[in-house]
């Protein structure tokens, strides 16, 4: 992960869509906001069941929408409250990453993470990670604009 | 990046983190896995040498997992037969025997090579053989209806024609000269 | 796929360069059973995979990939009889097959050593693998010309099974088809203590160090001492090596007197299949000058 | 009832299949390049082709002389295959940014049948969905690994999303093509729902719902960044763009590629395409040509990559050419009868008029009325990488079969 | 290990009490009001809520936008009840605390005033904004707006959704009758719940009343066992079963159906077991229940103190001599019967099918079962042989020579720990069994050398460290390392064995002449179809995957469907019957209660849309959505956990989740990305 320094795409995104799960997801922003973690207010989190429920659909019309990046917190691999949700969700981002890359757009702008509700660090840790992402994939192909 | 040898900090009573470099074997043989060893002693058990000898393949193991450098010193490493006992007993898959090789490799970057084994890589350079033929042997294999050479390299080198040879020396197995000064190393 | 019923022989650097009548061997019996053997121009050393891979194992690799390139170049498929050189070719070419990158690497390499360039169109085989699987015990049958009474330790070596997951040959804890084979050439096998332990010659430990070398040697002819074999059976030269020399030093130094005639699967079978005695070299070996073959003939369809 | 068929861009299969219209009691005019056409009051105006922000003043010209407007074949409606240029930065526009109104027949080639009821303004009753026509039956087991058309199953019964082929026939409406009949995976032209590559993608995704777990710990202790690791199932579906929004890219809410590349529409179209995609596109968009240019493009890689082929294909690929030839001329002589003459003919070799059957080494389906299968069977094959190249096209490709560089010799 | 649901039958959805009506979209016009809380600073202190609640105002369909300091206070929640009461408010958003602290409460309030709870919208404001962003004020209310925005939206097209009390039938079944089986029976069966115990083998019972002693207490198994196998038995609420498996099983949660398959005994019940009829039998094969160390006769009893006592006559070994039956005093035996299929209706199923000893022949370098090597045996098999009713009364004897042996050697992790045999979990039991059975057989024969090779001594817990030096102190001797191979010499056919003691750095070369095994313990032989028949997933180690690793390990991923000990992991005896306990409650809980209430949030199927491809059915795992009749998918709503999961496998989206439907789900994105046009059709 090539990092870069946040300030210099500071501007160039003001919304972030972070779809999170109903359990682990939830739950550990809610940690984080109880121990007062600071984070990007660019990002915006949208609670579904699990993010098994998050398909490509709900991925476009987010960016289509205007989002600058979206992403999918679920929980750890292998404690999805739903037994495999959260793989199924990684492997559409996957492919979707794929198809990103194939229409010469990053594919840093799509991302599937993982969180523990105890551990609000690891929520926080995502968001972190989503902007630094977002600033690489922004310094080196541009904001992710829909031309269509 | 540590000193490998040095008497005055071998003879501190504990180690300390400055003793290790955790990093230096990071790529040791991709398909290995030598941090997940749990040290459980069947690679040892099954080690034909290490009963006769001081090679001990668990502890090795340790010491690559620890970044002790002073392994590649050692000249244990020097005493596996590559039986590949314990390669095929390890419960966690470590494949000690190309772990043990790849160590070799390293040392050798260092130069820590035996004479002998100099002398081996010396014969494949002039003949392409490590055991190159002798006149006994010529006299033998015609005495066994052969042709007096193999038509290996060999018989292309005694007819003059040693460009293989001349390339294979030039581009292969070079092996350094031992370093003193290790810093330099990496 | 190579060409059937022909093989590129590779020779190495023991058999030609010490035991000679282990490649005469080989050839007869390969041209009994209906074979072609081609020979390898410009082949070189495999290299042998204790010693150079410890050394330099990339180089090791380009090395022994100009020699499969010189087989696939005569679209053969490799015969080696020695375990060394069936290691080191059979796991390159496996390793270079499977991975591309490695394989643009060697070949980035090999440009430097000539006109090669691998493209995996060959099988590297050992001779006992052909006997044992190919031929089989029930195909070698009708060949047989005379069955020899003997008692053999079966020293398999460690290459040649190991590592299972590559060579992909035979069990490495009780492996048979040695067993199998012999049995019909009327040679029984007498199993004995740590049978499938090293000889202590590989991994360039004898160059090394020829102590440790001679220890684990040691042990190993106690536990064949004790089962009291007529000869010792073998399959690879750098054990022949390591069983003809270890002896002889052993008596000098060690006060023991061993003479166990070592042969040669390659040697067994020529006999077998009609070689004379005296091709088997017997009289330039270190060990069992005196062993008469002969004497333990039990059905000579020429005699008869 | 005056009818005038426009052409614009792209490829004139479509508008040569309004020849047919003929055949009904209605006065039909084929405009092959609407620029010339003055304006004059007619009572049904069909575009074809597909259509450029250019084309803007034109098309409203037409709406504002017409009394019905209908788009007719994906082209027009979706982008069509043409639409796959987008990924390359080009601009093809669906005829609904330019006019929100108007009758749709979508289809590659689209049914003339339809075009006429609705020409007529009779009810026009929707087609089944295909895959309730279909003679295959779906289990929807997780998949193992993904497989691509060159390796042809045997397998008659299964589903192809089963067996582990992207099929979009889930998405699409029975068509005359069907090409599911002939061995070849649906690639959805007839779509039922808007953004069906989307939803596919998200079907399609849950398909390989088999993923190996593998969790990696990072300075955030527990978080595992999965989604970027490379796999080899997702790496083993290649071209997601062309396979899934094979002729909805412009509509399927996908932004715009950002791959610009010079070179024409055509070739932008093919290029990131796979090499066994091929001939089924070219015979999609080929035209007039479509036959010799998916034929050229059959024997180039034929040629390169040392596939055999037996005479009994060579002989049917010969009656194929000579069939084109008389096509050809049917259109010249704008005869009805005769074009759909040699369609059926067409169409009995290779399936339908987008050659379905044809492909490498042979035609996948047996033809009806011919000899033993097994004399032209098309077998699975590997990829070679590099390049090929004959008279018409020259392309490369790359291991995984991707065109890379592809060269189209103007007027093929 | 995953598996898809074709052919199950929704039966509850017609069980079900309540009415379809109140599902769906209300029909009246949505009048949202908007509520902002301060949460005290919490939230005031960041955000401007005055600002939020007035740009919420401006939103169509808003009739009441307000801020309060308390919203979740008493005069918080009254602000909602008289909105609605007088301003007609019939949706509400409280911009406030996440949906786990308050959101229950002002959904509790609507429903009192006669709202559906599900019309409700909570938008979390403190722990997602204010209290996140203190730094920047501007930005956290600009956020505030969006969310609370995104909130309306999305209240503007809630769904009702109806609880329902689904009826439960008030029986449960069992499956397996070892400890753990025979536990949950004896809990469920104490509440009152008719029980119906399946066993696949003759005998209840199963592996513990194999052991010899139990650790750490070193107690009698067959004692601690009895008072529970007899009471099972003859509990008047328990139905026993032998000889039985499972056919079939339909149904979910609450009500299932399953059919059973009962093999004859081919003796009837007024058996007497006097033994006559095995004594007499001329066949002889090695007894299963004995691991081999003894034999029995084609008609046999497992083991003395077996129940059922019944005596079993085992078809396949049986050469029909008829002895049997002319022999037996009572005439018991009956050659006759013939295998009888049951149906049980019950509510709960508990899975308690227990494991199965791992078979090392595969570890060529053990050469445990090969040719010659009959010294070396399992812990089960020694347990055979210590054991009070075994056939060497209790010595232990080389099986080769029937020699007491002087040295025992045991080797630990054998298909634990290793991968090359597929086995990477540590079953956790081993060290402590091994630790027993060496102290036993170091306290038989104070002279023999005991010698346990581990790689690592596991004993955690309460009494296990005490347990492990007891052995110690006994001097049965601790090598740390794990042995390479067993070698045989072929002249003298002695054992030894080969290991490291890795802690000294010396190679050992053990004789032995008894080496034991400490086999892993593995998933039992027809896992698989049963997990089928069931419809529950298996983790990737082949046991039965439970609900939640940490949260609920007792269920498993099928509503009704319960696990108990080591059907899903390694277990102790211990741990086994504290698992079962959690499993019975939980099986009786919907039983006692007599009802289900379930939350009918389940997803809608647009039949015009779908396809009938069958992908929902994949996707789904808790196996809620099958195929009826005529081939057209079918949503179990009570088996539906609502996650969702098939929405996006849906090719056509002609599957809907309730209050998740895209439009719904887009409605609420809109605001939050920031707004803009949708660029598709």
């Amino acid at each position: 992960m090539s990092s870069c320094d946040i300030n210099e795409c500071e501007g160039k995104y003001d919304n972030i869509v972070v779809f999170m799960c109903n359990e682990c997801g939830q739950g550990s922003a809610n940690t984080a906001g109880v121990g007062r973690m600071p984070y990007d207010p660019s990002v915006r989190i949208v609670r579904v069941q699990c993010t098994g429920q998050i398909g490509p659909i709900q991925i476009m019309d987010a960016l289509n929408n205007g989002a600058d990046a979206v992403s999918c917190v679920g929980c750890c691999i292998g404690a999805c409250h739903f037994f495999n949700g959260n793989l199924l969700s990684m492997r559409r981002i996957k492919l979707m990453k794929k198809m990103f890359k194939e229409l010469g757009y990053s594919d840093q702008f799509i991302n599937q993470y993982t969180s523990r509700a105890a551990e609000g660090e690891t929520a926080v840790g995502d968001f972190e990670d989503i902007v630094e992402r977002l600033c690489t994939a922004i310094t080196e192909g541009g904001t992710f604009e829909n031309e269509c | 990046m540590v000193k490998i040898s040095d008497t005055e900090e071998s003879s501190r009573k504990y180690k300390t983190d400055e003793d290790f470099d955790s990093q230096y074997f990071k790529n040791i043989e991709r398909k290995t896995n030598i941090w997940s060893c749990i040290q459980c002693g069947t690679c040892t058990a099954s080690c034909e040498s290490g009963r006769w000898t001081a090679l001990k393949t668990r502890s090795i193991i340790r010491r690559l997992v620890l970044g002790d450098l002073s392994v590649l010193e050692d000249p244990d490493i020097w005493l596996c037969t590559t039986c590949y006992q314990c390669y095929e007993r390890c419960p966690r898959d470590v494949r000690p025997t190309d772990v043990i090789m790849e160590l070799r490799n390293y040392a050798t970057k260092l130069g820590n090579i035996s004479p002998n084994h100099r002398a081996v890589v010396g014969y494949l350079k002039n003949f392409g053989h490590a055991v190159p033929i002798n006149d006994q042997i010529r006299k033998q294999r015609v005495e066994l209806g052969l042709e007096e050479l193999p038509p290996t390299l060999t018989k292309y080198k005694e007819e003059g024609d040693d460009k293989d040879l001349k390339k294979i020396e030039e581009h292969l197995f070079d092996i350094p000269e031992k370093k003193e000064d290790k810093e330099e190393e990496e | 796929m190579a060409r059937d019923m022909i093989f590129a022989f590779f020779l190495g650097c023991l058999m030609p360069n010490r035991y000679p009548q282990i490649e005469k061997a080989t050839k007869f019996v390969m041209e009994k059973l209906g074979y072609e053997i081609l020979e390898m121009e410009k082949a070189a050393c495999c290299p042998a995979p204790g010693v150079f891979r410890s050394f330099n194992k990339g180089d090791w690799m380009v090395h022994a990939a100009r020699n499969l390139c010189i087989a696939e170049k005569m679209d053969a498929d490799i015969l080696t009889v020695c375990n060394g050189c069936f290691g080191t070719l059979q796991e390159v070419n496996k390793h270079l097959k499977e991975d591309e990158n490695l394989r643009e690497q060697v070949n980035e390499k090999l440009k430097l050593l000539g006109d090669y360039e691998f493209k995996g169109t060959i099988e590297v085989r050992h001779m006992t693998e052909v006997l044992g699987w190919d031929i089989g015990s029930w195909g070698i049958e009708d060949h047989i010309v005379r069955k020899v009474d003997l008692r053999a330790s079966i020293h398999y070596g460690c290459h040649f099974l190991k590592p299972t997951t590559i060579r992909e040959l035979d069990s490495s804890e009780k492996p048979t088809i040695i067993e199998d084979f012999i049995e019909v050439l009327g040679v029984e096998a007498v199993p004995f203590n740590e049978q499938l332990t090293c000889c202590g010659a590989g991994g360039g430990v004898k160059a090394y160090d020829g102590n440790a070398s001679m220890k684990i040697f040691g042990e190993k002819m106690k536990n064949i001492d004790e089962v009291k074999p007529d000869i010792i059976l073998d399959i690879c030269p750098f054990c022949h090596l390591q069983f003809e020399t270890g002896q002889d030093y052993l008596n000098k130094n060690k006060g023991c007197n061993y003479d166990y005639p070592v042969i040669h699967i390659a040697q067994l079978t020529a006999y077998c299949l009609g070689m004379d005695a005296e091709s088997l070299g017997l009289q330039y070996q270190l060990m069992g000058k005196t062993f008469d073959f002969g004497a333990k003939v039990i059905k000579d369809k020429e005699a008869a | 009832m005056n009818v005038k068929v426009f052409q614009f861009n792209g490829c004139n299969k479509c508008f040569h299949e309004t020849i047919l219209l003929k055949q009904n009691d209605m006065e039909v005019e084929l405009i092959s390049n609407p620029k010339d056409w003055k304006g004059e009051k007619i009572d049904v105006a069909v575009v074809s082709g597909y259509l450029l922000p250019e084309d803007k003043e034109i098309l409203l010209n037409i709406q504002s002389n017409a009394n019905k407007l209908i788009a007719y074949g994906d082209c027009t409606t979706t982008g069509g295959i043409f639409g796959l240029a987008n990924q390359k930065g080009a601009n093809i526009t669906p005829i609904s940014k330019i006019i929100p109104e108007s009758f749709k027949i979508n289809g590659c080639l689209a049914e003339i049948e339809e075009l006429t009821a609705t020409i007529k303004g009779g009810e026009v009753d929707k087609p089944p969905s295909l895959c309730k026509v279909c003679k295959r039956r779906s289990t929807c087991e997780y998949l193992d690994e993904v497989h691509r058309q060159i390796d042809i199953f045997e397998n008659e019964e299964a589903c192809f999303n089963d067996l582990g082929f992207l099929c979009n026939g889930y998405i699409a409406t029975e068509c005359k093509e069907r090409c599911v009949d002939y061995g070849t995976q649906c690639r959805g032209c007839k779509p039922i729902i808007d953004r069906s590559g989307v939803r596919m993608l998200g079907m399609f995704g849950t398909l390989m719902g088999n993923v190996e777990v593998a969790t990696e710990a990072s300075k955030y202790g527990a978080t595992d960044k999965l989604a970027d690791k490379d796999d080899d199932m997702t790496e083993s579906l290649p071209d997601i763009v062309g396979n899934f929004f094979r002729f909805s890219l412009p509509t399927s809410g996908l932004p715009k590629g950002r791959i610009h590349s010079k070179g024409s529409i055509l070739e932008n179209v093919f290029k990131g395409r796979l090499i066994e995609e091929f001939p089924l596109m070219t015979g999609l968009l080929g035209g007039d040509n479509s036959i010799s240019m998916t034929l050229s493009i059959i024997e180039a890689y034929e040629k390169g990559a040392e596939i055999e082929v037996n005479e009994q294909t060579k002989q049917y690929r010969q009656k194929l050419r000579s069939l084109e030839k008389e096509l050809k001329n049917a259109i010249d002589a704008q005869d009805a009868e005769k074009y759909k003459d040699v369609t059926e003919k067409i169409r009995k070799i290779a399936g339908n008029m987008n050659l379905s059957n044809v492909f490498y080494g042979g035609f996948k389906t047996p033809i009806d009325g011919a000899d033993n299968f097994d004399d032209y069977k098309a077998e699975p094959f590997e990829i070679k990488e590099g390049t090929y190249k004959n008279g018409i096209v020259e392309f490369s490709i790359d291991s995984k079969g991707v065109i890379k560089e592809i060269k189209i010799k103007e007027g093929a | 290990m995953k598996m898809t649901v074709k052919d199950e039958k929704i039966k509850n959805s017609e069980l079900a009490e309540g009415s379809q009506e109140k599902m769906g979209f209300p029909e009246d016009e949505p009048r949202i009001g908007v509520y902002v809380c301060h949460c005290g600073h919490n939230i005031a202190g960041t955000v401007d809520v005055a600002e939020v609640a007035e740009s919420a105002s401006n939103l169509p369909n808003v009739v009441e936008a307000k801020h309060y300091m308390f919203m979740c206070s008493k005069p918080g929640v009254q602000l909602l009840k008289d909105d609605i009461k007088e301003k007609g408010v019939n949706r509400t958003v409280v911009a406030s605390c996440s949906k786990n602290q308050h959101g229950r409460t002002f959904a509790r309030t609507i429903e009192e005033m006669g709202l559906n709870k599900h019309l409700h919208q909570q938008v979390n404001v403190r722990e997602f904004c204010s209290w996140v962003h203190k730094k920047d004020k501007d930005k956290a209310t600009e956020k505030a707006k969006k969310l609370v925005e995104a909130g309306v939206n999305r209240a503007r097209k809630l769904e009702e959704v109806e609880t329902k009390k689904i009826p439960t039938t008030k029986a449960a079944l069992v499956i397996g009758a070892g400890i753990a089986g025979l536990r949950a029976t004896y809990d469920i069966a104490e509440l009152g719940i008719p029980v119906y115990l399946i066993e696949r083998n003759s005998t209840i019972g199963g592996h513990m009343t194999r052991l010899n002693k139990t650790f750490p207490t070193n107690e009698c198994p067959q004692c601690s066992i009895s008072p529970l196998t007899n009471g099972v038995a003859n509990h008047p609420l328990v139905e026993l079963y032998t000889n039985a498996q499972i056919k079939s099983v339909e149904g979910s949660m609450g009500n299932y159906e399953i059919e059973v398959e009962i093999k004859p005994r081919y003796v009837k019940d007024n058996c007497t077991s006097c033994g006559e009829c095995e004594v007499n039998c001329p066949v002889e094969v090695p007894s299963e229940w004995d691991k081999g160390m003894s034999t029995r006769g084609a008609i046999y009893k497992a083991y003395p103190q077996a129940i059922p006592a019944t005596y079993v006559r085992s078809k396949k070994d049986c050469i029909e001599c008829n002895t049997c039956i002319n022999i037996c005093p009572v005439q018991a035996v009956d050659f006759s019967q013939e295998p009888e299929t049951k149906t049980f209706k019950v509510g709960s199923i508990v899975v308690a099918a227990g494991y199965e000893e791992y078979d090392p022949t595969e570890i060529d370098a053990y050469h445990y079962g090969q040719e010659g090597y009959d010294d070396i045996i399992t812990q089960l098999q020694l347990e055979r042989m210590l054991g009070p009713t075994s056939m060497t009364g209790s010595e232990v004897m080389r099986p080769s020579d029937g020699k007491i042996p002087k040295k025992v050697v045991m080797i630990q992790c054998v298909g634990s720990r290793n991968e090359q045999v597929g086995n990477k979990y540590c079953t956790g039991v081993c060290c402590k069994f091994a630790t027993k059975n060496a102290g036993l057989v170091k306290d038989m024969y104070p002279d023999a050398d005991v010698t346990i090779c581990y790689i690592d001594m596991r004993t955690p817990g309460l009494n296990f460290e005490e347990y492990y030096k007891a052995a110690q102190e006994k001097g049965v001797r601790y090598i740390r390392g794990r042995p390479s191979e067993i070698l045989k010499d072929p002249i003298s056919g002695d054992l030894s064995v080969i290991v490291e003691d890795t802690l000294s750095q010396t190679p050992l070369k053990l004789k032995a002449d008894l080496v034991v095994l400490s086999a892993a313990m593995v998933p039992p032989e027809g896992i698989g179809p049963l997990g089928s028949k069931l419809k529950i997933l298996r983790s990737k180690e082949g046991f039965f995957k439970e609900f939640h690793i940490k949260m609920n390990p007792t269920a498993s991923s099928k509503g009704g469907i319960y696990l108990a000990g080591t059907i899903q992991g390694p277990k102790d005896i211990s741990e086994t019957v504290a698992h079962a306990g959690n499993a019975a409650a939980l099986a009786a809980q919907p039983l006692v209660k007599g009802y289900i209430e379930k939350e009918m949030l389940i997803p809608y199927i647009d039949y015009d849309l779908c396809m009938d491809c069958g992908m929902c059915i994949t996707a789904c795992n808790p196996a809620a959505i099958s195929m009826n009749e005529d081939g057209r998918p079918d949503v179990n709503e009570v088996a539906c956990k609502s996650c969702g999961i098939c929405m996006p496998a849906c090719p056509t989206g002609a599957i809907q989740l309730l209050n998740f439907r895209d439009d719904q789900l887009l409605d609420e994105i809109v605001p939050i990305a920031g707004g803009g046009v949708v660029c598709n059709e």
